[in-house]
């Protein structure tokens, strides 16, 4: 029997349907200030996506920012919870998890079985985020997936000193004003983000295998700057980064029916 | 700063609302009622201390007796001083000064005046005090540099104290009032010979400066009486966080904050004495029923805190830990290290009263073992320091998880706050950093900082 | 100027050091002014000073220190974990501010994480923060103790004759140093304040000997040489935060200023305060580096330190003062906001800048405001 | 004559068609990327409005990031120079400006005569910027041209984490999520903003008339929390858009230095 996971972040909200815990569709909405309704998009055109009824699903796990928000979920988990069980299921050899979305990055260490040994957020500063990528997009008027090529084929990279979101951007805009070619102010940006997620994964301390999800997974420029500052290869899922929350929500909900029944 | 601010006096203020708050735990619980509700904001706060019956309505007592002393040291021809937690007041009160505590104050502040603190914290940053330094000071400090309480005639404070900052913001003080400043310092080691002949000399050298301040010669029985009190006082509250290690531990949460307020400001006076006295007669009815000082009555799990443990701005947080079964066990911030003390191990202090060097040394002895005086001086994994403490804490009091809280300005301990965490979780502690701050709300709201909680609770089997 | 000089202001290592460690040599590294180098020079090893230049992040500083604290030493960290100090033989960890102090453990921590960074030699240094009697007893002892640790460490010993004979040859710095300053007080100077703080910043990598030669004779050319261009130029006093390069100065004298003198760590707080001969040499290295109280860490001292900068200004007969203070850094920021306000009432122009650690930090952003002061210190100027 | 002025802000650029004291015709569009393309886009908009073109100006003044990478432009002046001789121009007797841009804050004393003597700009966490602002809006769902109306409705502004615009952000966020309203939500982002301005105005010993410029002197909210805060009446412009200060400061410049 089908069930749903639900992540509702920052940014962007996520739907996963699964079955036997395989993906029969997805979907990544834009997310709204009221995430009830980004919920229920994304469990629609998910819905749509399996070509799965809503009536057919039995069980949904909510996780992600607004997961209080979203009505009529079974449960909700955290998503440090839901993206290591989701990374696990597809790499059991998974030991750290690195999440990059749009209002945080997290790094978790996962113990044999699955379970959350150890976890931090980005210390109370915004410029290890998937945002801090965006404001600087917005500002370099370059479309936000465009970015990691951008770095990665840059001849430099010039450092930016200043961790604040909003001052970086002004530190940018200067630099561009001073002819800095862009590739490699991206670079630098690329490296700032990578050496602040970095040094948050390090204070956990930092197991093989390393898995890189959240949307951000998806900057290749990232991911080469992450692996440089770590000096450690990172590991991808064979699915699209930015739902493995709503993906491993599924899972839990799936577990959850289980034990319904064994019980 | 809002016009309506500067209209009344922050001391005046904080003090008629505590004296308030006490005649309301006096009355009928119709009586009580009515003032609730005619006081809001301050209504919950009331619940909270009036929860705990006699102990909470004492401590309000003593509490506006305090500010009643800041209130009319001038009046009564009495000199202010600014001073911090982590000192002493013992001295003070025996050369009859009036010592303002500005991390207590601040607390005060806050409970009481609620966002008012913040707008407070901003005029220091007018002054041209940096915003990024402790908000424990800078709350307290905004009032009084604002004019909204009477200037203080000197400064009194001991480093390290907490941290650079916190001796920062009284050095700024000092010079923002040009008034007279000591400063009672401390070597990064605690037990060696040559820090106790500097920690005497150091101490001799007060005396002088406060001889001179009030004019007038310490008075050696004065002294005496107040140590002996202090030291009444002592036996208490060893005996109280004695209790604490208890399983279901009988002391209720707050009280942390009642020992904490209290231990800084009228130590050595009757007031604090009366306090614990009945603080410890509760915790005793409920060792005797076998009962855990949680309203809940059921202790599911044990929480120790690893630094500041009596927050102001996020109080709700006595209320999440109380409500989801949690002992809160106090933490580093309220051991003070007496000889009979369980966790003192020989580094803790007694006094003799015998003669003026004896009582010198005694005090002393007794300040370099402040909270954070005696712990954060040296690097935090050197013998008789943090570490070591926080262990020795834990392995006596059993908690199953530790809790840091502090305030962004802390330097001190945001300097080394991750090597501590990584330490204890590898001694087996789940460690959670809170990153509010406990003294101004508008740095994470409290809606943030209990969602990390309870996914921490979750994450780590601790729900 | 000479390129040796140069190259030791701008690089963390240079050739006079590695020639230096190739001939056995030992360095110890130190973070901070209160260190009295005399003692690590008279056993017979080079001095030098942790810098946190050439870092393009801070990420192994952050990985230990937390949010919220200055990143001065995160950069320090950097290096450190980056390997960029192998050269060095020891280090002398420093109760500086409670930034810089925990650098001690955040080193030692980092060592787990990044084997080989951390020297045999790794000691702790207690400075009080006051200045008595007894403190600067305690403190005598406290180098007494660094300097017996060096002896058990490199199985050398330190003589009072080696102490008298360092302390000279520092004093000998100190004075070619204040020639330097003399010289920058001249409204024909020679030498702009960028120029003049490389040769300030070289003492920190260079041994003593090799160092007095050169800049004497940098020196003796300078005494001769004068730049007319330079008369009318606007004069500023730089104070604050710790500065360890360059870029800051540079970008204040690309905007039309000269940057006349500093009170900064580094600069001016490196070579003031000529020690006498005399009793015990550690009771005067105590006295010396305990009562150059230019450091907000030393408590209760901010009358002495205005007084420190304002003599500055006059001495230099500078047009304004430019506070600076490094993000998180509490100890300068309040004073500079202090002192800012003070000066304000008589009339002395001032400027507040926050930064963050390192080369050319946040560039537009602090110019345009050095620009829009230099502006109306110029009217001023104009209009008297 | 006619002299024109552009600002290449950092988040938007503006330009101003001056003649004598009458404007003829001004643009405001987003900073682009190239200053000298953004330059010239903002330029030949406000001279379309006047109906002129570039040969009909007599000089032309510049400011603003990358002010000097501007080829048309013959007359540079710093930010705070047009600025505050923007806003002297738009508020004759102003003694302080506050003008609050996309990325920062400044607030200057002026003397008798416009000159500036003393001057602060915001360094701290980028919450004292329109930027803020901006961001907020969008987590709101509001055009910025709205957020400022939102604070006359609110019932009980919620009280925001002031310190960083980001983290404000994620705290708005859990705030919706725990059904704040919209009003409440908008009052809190403006009084936090005011807040962040008042200890900067405060810091520079405010003189009457105190007028506000920059593009956020157009959000009734702040300012009027900002009057509340300061606790005298903030002057803002009539004769033109405050947003325009520095373009305007700008072209006078000009005019002056012919
Ligand atoms: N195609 C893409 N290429 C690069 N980065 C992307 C892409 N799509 C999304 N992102 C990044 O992912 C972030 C959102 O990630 P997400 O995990 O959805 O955040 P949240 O879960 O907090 O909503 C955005 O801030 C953006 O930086
Ligand atoms: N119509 C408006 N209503 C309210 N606020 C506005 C409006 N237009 C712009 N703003 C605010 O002004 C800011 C831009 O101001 P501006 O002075 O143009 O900045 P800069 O000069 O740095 O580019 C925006 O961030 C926004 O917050
Ligand atoms: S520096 Fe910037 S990103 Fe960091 S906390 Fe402050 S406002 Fe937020
Ligand atoms: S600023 Fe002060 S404490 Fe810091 S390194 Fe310099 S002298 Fe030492
Ligand atoms: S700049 Fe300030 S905080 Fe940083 S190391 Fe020096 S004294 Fe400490």
């Amino acid at each position: 029997m089908p069930v749903a996971g639900i992540d509702v972040g920052s940014l962007t909200a996520k739907a996963v349907i699964v079955e036997n815990g395989e993906i029969l569709g997805s979907a990544v909405v834009p997310g709204s200030p009221r995430p009830g309704e980004s919920a229920t998009l994304a469990l629609g055109k998910a819905l749509e996506n399996a070509g799965v009824k809503r009536e057919a699903i039995t069980y949904i796990v909510g996780t992600g920012y607004g997961r209080k928000q979203i009505g009529n979920v079974n449960e909700v988990h955290s998503e440090i919870a839901c993206h290591a069980r989701g990374a696990y299921q597809r790499l059991p050899s998974v030991r750290t998890v690195i999440d990059i979305g749009g209002q945080d990055a997290k790094a978790a260490r996962i113990a044999e079985g699955g379970a959350v040994a150890r976890y931090a957020y980005n210390d109370k500063c915004a410029s290890g985020t998937g945002r801090f990528l965006e404001v600087m997009a917005e500002a370099l008027e370059k479309p936000i997936e465009t970015l990691g090529d951008l770095a990665l084929s840059a001849s430099g990279s010039v450092r930016i000193s200043n961790q604040c979101v909003v001052f970086a951007e002004t530190e940018v805009i200067s630099l561009v004003n001073k002819g800095i070619e862009l590739g490699s102010i991206i670079r630098g940006l690329h490296e700032a983000l990578a050496g602040r997620v970095a040094a948050l994964a390090r204070s956990i301390g930092v197991e093989k295998e390393v898995c890189f999800t959240g949307g951000v997974a998806k900057n290749k420029g990232v991911a080469k700057a992450l692996e440089d500052a770590l000096g450690v290869p990172l590991r991808f899922l064979d699915l699209d980064p930015q739902i493995t929350g709503a993906y491993g929500a599924a899972l839990l909900a799936e577990e959850a029916t289980m034990q319904k029944k064994s019980a | 700063m809002r016009s309506e601010l500067k209209e009344y006096g922050f001391i005046w203020s904080v003090h008629s609302l505590l004296s308030l708050g006490a005649k309301v735990a006096n009355g009928t619980p119709k009586e009580v009622q009515k003032l609730l509700n005619s006081v809001p904001h301050f209504r919950d706060l009331l619940e909270a201390f009036l929860a705990y019956g006699e102990p909470g309505r004492l401590f309000l007592v003593g509490f506006a007796r305090y500010m009643e002393m800041i209130l009319n040291a001038h009046k009564e021809g009495k000199k202010l001083c600014f001073t911090t937690f982590c000192q002493s007041p013992a001295i003070l009160h025996a050369m009859g000064v009036v010592p303002v505590v500005l991390e207590v104050v601040t607390v005060a502040g806050t409970l009481m005046r609620g966002s008012a603190i913040g707008e407070y914290m901003d005029v220091c940053l007018e002054a041209g005090f940096t915003e990024t330094s402790c908000s424990s000071q800078r709350g307290s400090m905004g009032a009084f540099l604002a004019g909204l309480a009477d200037k203080p005639d000197f400064v009194l404070i001991n480093t390290p104290g907490i941290c650079d900052t916190n001796a920062n913001s009284f050095a700024f003080a000092a010079s923002y009032f040009d008034i007279p400043f000591y400063q009672l310092n401390y070597p990064p080691t605690l037990t060696e010979e040559r820090s106790r002949q500097y920690h005497r000399a150091d101490f001799k050298n007060l005396i002088a400066f406060l001889e001179e301040q009030t004019g007038t010669k310490l008075d050696l029985d004065r002294l005496r009486n107040i140590m002996a009190e202090i030291q009444k006082q002592d036996e208490i509250i060893c005996e109280l966080q004695e209790m604490q290690r208890l399983i279901p531990s009988p002391v209720p949460g707050i009280y942390n904050l009642f020992i904490y307020a209290l231990r800084f400001t009228l130590g050595g006076l009757p007031e604090c004495t009366e306090l614990l006295t009945s603080m410890l007669a509760m915790a005793k009815k409920n060792a005797a029923e076998g009962k855990s000082g949680l309203s809940g009555g059921e202790e599911k799990k044990r929480a120790l805190f690893v630094y500041i443990d009596h927050y102001a701005a996020n109080l709700p947080l006595f209320k999440f830990l109380d409500s989801r079964g949690i002992a809160h066990l106090g933490g580093i911030l309220d051991r003070f290290y007496q000889e009979a003390a369980f966790y003192s191990q020989g580094q803790g202090y007694s006094f003799k009263t015998a003669t003026l060097d004896e009582m010198i040394d005694s005090l002393a002895m007794q300040n370099s073992r402040l909270p954070m005086v005696k712990q954060i001086r040296g690097p935090y994994d050197a013998p008789e320091m943090w570490l070591e403490e926080v262990k020795n804490l834990a392995e006596l009091t059993q908690p199953d998880f530790t809790l840091y809280s502090g305030t962004p300005g802390c330097r001190n301990t945001w300097g080394m706050v991750k090597l501590l965490v990584s330490d204890l979780e590898k001694a087996g502690y789940p460690t959670h950093v809170i990153n509010s701050d406990a003294f101004d709300d508008r740095v994470e709201s409290w809606t943030a900082t209990a969602q990390r909680l309870e996914e921490f609770l979750e994450l780590r089997g601790l729900a | 100027m000479d390129a040796t000089l140069l190259e030791a202001a701008s690089q963390i290592e240079n050739p006079l050091l590695s020639e230096f460690k190739q001939k056995g040599g030992k360095v110890i590294g130190y973070p901070c002014s209160h260190v009295p180098e005399e003692v690590i020079e008279a056993a017979g090893m080079l001095p030098f000073r942790l810098r946190g230049i050439q870092t393009r992040s801070t990420s192994i500083g952050d990985t230990y220190f937390g949010p919220f604290v200055c990143s001065c030493p995160k950069a320090l960290l950097q290096n450190a974990g980056r390997g960029r100090f192998h050269f060095l033989n020891g280090v002398i960890m420093v109760q500086a501010c409670d930034s810089m102090r925990r650098l001690d453990e955040c080193w030692r921590k980092a060592g787990n994480d990044f084997p080989g960074i951390v020297p045999d030699f790794f000691h702790y240094f207690g400075v009080p923060h006051k200045v008595t009697d007894y403190s600067i007893a305690w403190f005598a002892d406290e180098i007494r103790k660094l300097a017996a640790a060096l002896e058990k460490q490199f199985q050398v010993t330190i003589t009072n004759e080696d102490l008298s004979r360092a302390i000279e040859e520092t004093n000998e710095t100190r004075r070619l140093l204040l020639r330097l300053e003399e010289i920058r007080r001249r409204p024909d100077t020679p030498v702009t304040g960028t120029e003049a703080m490389s040769l300030i910043l070289a003492k920190t990598a260079l041994p003593k000997k090799e160092y007095n030669k050169l800049l004497s004779k940098e020196l003796k050319k300078l005494e001769k040489k004068s730049n007319p261009k330079n008369v009318g130029r606007l004069r500023v006093v730089l104070a604050g935060s710790v500065l360890d390069d360059v870029s800051l100065i540079s970008l204040i004298e690309a905007e039309g200023a000269l940057v006349v003198a500093d009170t900064v760590c580094f600069g001016a707080r490196a070579y003031r305060g000529e020690i006498p001969p005399g009793e015990d040499p550690y009771v005067t290295l105590a006295r010396r580096y305990l009562n150059e109280q230019f450091c907000p860490r030393m408590f209760g001292y901010s009358k002495q330190r205005l007084a420190l900068i304002t003599d500055r200004f006059e001495a230099g007969n500078a047009d304004g003062i430019i506070f600076q203070n490094i993000r998180f850094c509490d100890l300068h920021g309040s004073e500079n906001g202090l002192f800012e306000g003070r000066l304000d009432k008589v009339g002395t122009p001032t400027m507040r800048i926050e930064r963050e650690y390192g080369t050319m930090a946040d560039e537009g952003r602090i110019r345009m405001r050095v620009a829009a002061f230099l502006e109306t210190i110029k009217k001023r100027k104009n209009a008297a | 004559m006619i002299f024109a002025g552009c600002d290449v802000g950092s988040l938007t650029s503006k330009a101003v068609v001056l003649s004598g004291n009458r404007i003829l015709g001004s643009a405001v569009i987003r900073s682009r990327t190239m200053p000298e393309e953004t330059a010239r886009k903002v330029m030949d908009e406000a001279l379309a409005k006047a109906g002129l073109s570039m040969k009909d100006v007599k000089g032309f003044g510049g400011t603003g990031y990358g002010r000097d990478k501007i080829g048309f432009v013959n007359h540079v002046n710093s930010e705070i120079a047009c600025h505050a001789r923007g806003a002297r121009w738009l508020v004759p007797n102003a003694r302080t400006v506050i003008d609050i841009g996309g990325q920062d804050c400044k607030a200057m004393r002026l003397a008798e005569d416009g000159s500036i003597t003393k001057f602060l700009a915001n360094d701290k966490c980028a919450a004292g910027t329109g930027r803020f602002l901006e961001v907020m809006a969008k987590a709101l769902g509001v055009p910025i041209e709205e957020l400022g109306k939102l604070s006359a409705r609110a019932k009980k502004p919620v009280c925001l984490a002031s310190t960083c615009t980001v983290w404000a952000q994620a705290d708005v966020v859990s705030y919706l999520n725990a059904g704040e309203t919209i009003e409440d939500l908008g009052a809190g982002i403006n009084n936090a903003m005011a807040n962040r301005v008042a200890t900067l105005a405060n810091s520079v010993k405010p003189d009457r008339d105190v007028c506000m410029t920059g593009g956020v002197a157009k959000n009734q909210g702040v300012v009027r929390a900002l009057e509340k805060l300061l606790g005298y009446s903030i002057v803002i412009p009539r004769k033109a858009d405050p947003q325009l200060a520095g373009a305007i400061g700008a072209a006078l410049l000009a005019a002056e230095a012919v």
